[in-house]
């Protein structure tokens, strides 16, 4: 069975190849990618972890639910797991629709709900050596055993 | 109906739950009818690193998010998650 | 001098390149693909000219009124012309940013001003042999001279 | 400040307006000052084909859009747009 998640750098191809068809004419792709955070010493790469098997079956009902909304879309998604160095991307998203506006939702939606809903936790790795758990809020909590 | 007796629910940690437990796996009992908010009290009286976490921590039962008066049953998965950071 | 036009097949890929960077987090992508038109007989290609001169030209005004409107955002674009099959790509719009939101609108906001300012034209080739001019408001347009 | 005298503009035709009028490419002369509406009634006077352009089409001068009644210079090339369909 298809995963959602890999250990492999994400190929936006491939993604491409399982949602394009000739019905549908617009495509639109997201892909996060690793930052070099602005704020404090920089950043060389984050660590991913996952609850995977409910990654696993999260995307399952959000793609189900993003169907129910899009019916004309075809959506693929991949996230990244493990350690991903800066620059490189963790998720990307391909959503591909009969008209444009479908394929923007439609891409638009999974991202949000992803960062909403699927268990997934960025650890942030710096120059310095130190570690960060990465707060949604955008606020590094400070590691308590480091 | 309600299921009575006592349940044995396995508890997941993650990520910076993890860490501040010490440990990524927890197994506890509690008396039925129990929720999810149970499970995590029982956690915190039974492994004292556990109350370095929220008293109110995001949760699931079996791969779903759920609120913690959600009910659990012997042999529920129940997974305690840091604030979600993915994408 | 790059050029916004080619005849060869869009590279999503190289478009990538050229805006990536590790403080652009978020990477937004539009493929418009060249559909088989579900009314009438199947298109099976569509022919695009264009006024080559003026869309260099407005392409170059149109990214930098996006660049006004999200500064931190890089954008490129291809719009492919000639003879295009079915299912391939006809454009590609990379928009990359810090945050996603702005990588997602500036994306949109190029293909949006590329409908309403690129001088280009598409002529649908269809199965039959028939060649039919596409009127944008999605009628086509009897060829008089066929 | 306004050129008088005589311009000559180089007109170009695209897609289905090259096609109905059976040409990509015309001059035509106007007295100034002139806007880009002249330059379209001049022209659909002296090639008779393209009467069958609409009145007031899409049109560019110099690369860029303009309004029918923007004004145009000596040397100016005015392209006369059908719909745009691009993307």
């Amino acid at each position: 069975m298809m995963s959602y998640v890999t250990r492999d750098r994400l190929s936006v191809e491939r993604l491409l190849a399982e949602v394009s068809a000739p019905e549908r004419g617009g495509t639109c792709v997201f892909l996060g990618t690793v930052r070099n955070g602005s704020e404090g010493p920089g950043v060389t790469a984050i660590e991913y972890s996952a609850y995977e098997e409910m990654v696993e079956a999260e995307f399952g009902r959000l793609l189900a639910d993003a169907g129910r909304r899009w019916p004309e879309a075809r959506i693929a998604v991949r996230h990244r797991l493990g350690v991903i160095p800066s620059g490189e991307a963790s998720i990307a998203i391909a959503a591909a629709a009969p008209h444009r506006a479908e394929a923007f939702e439609a891409c638009r939606f999974v991202i949000e709900e992803v960062k909403r809903r699927i268990p997934v936790w960025k650890k942030e790795l710096r120059v310095d050596g130190t570690e960060t758990w990465v707060d949604p809020s955008g606020h590094p909590t400070a590691r308590p055993h480091a | 109906m309600t299921a009575t007796g006592t349940a044995t629910i396995r508890v997941r940690l993650f990520a910076r739950y993890a860490e501040l437990v010490g440990r990524a796996e927890a197994a506890v009992s509690v008396s039925l009818p129990a929720t999810v908010g149970d499970v995590v009290r029982r956690l915190r009286d039974e492994v004292p690193a556990a109350r370095a976490l929220p008293e109110r921590p995001l949760a699931a039962v079996n791969l779903r998010q759920v609120k913690l008066d959600a009910r659990v049953e012997d042999g529920d998965e129940v997974a305690l998650l840091p604030p979600i950071a993915g994408g």
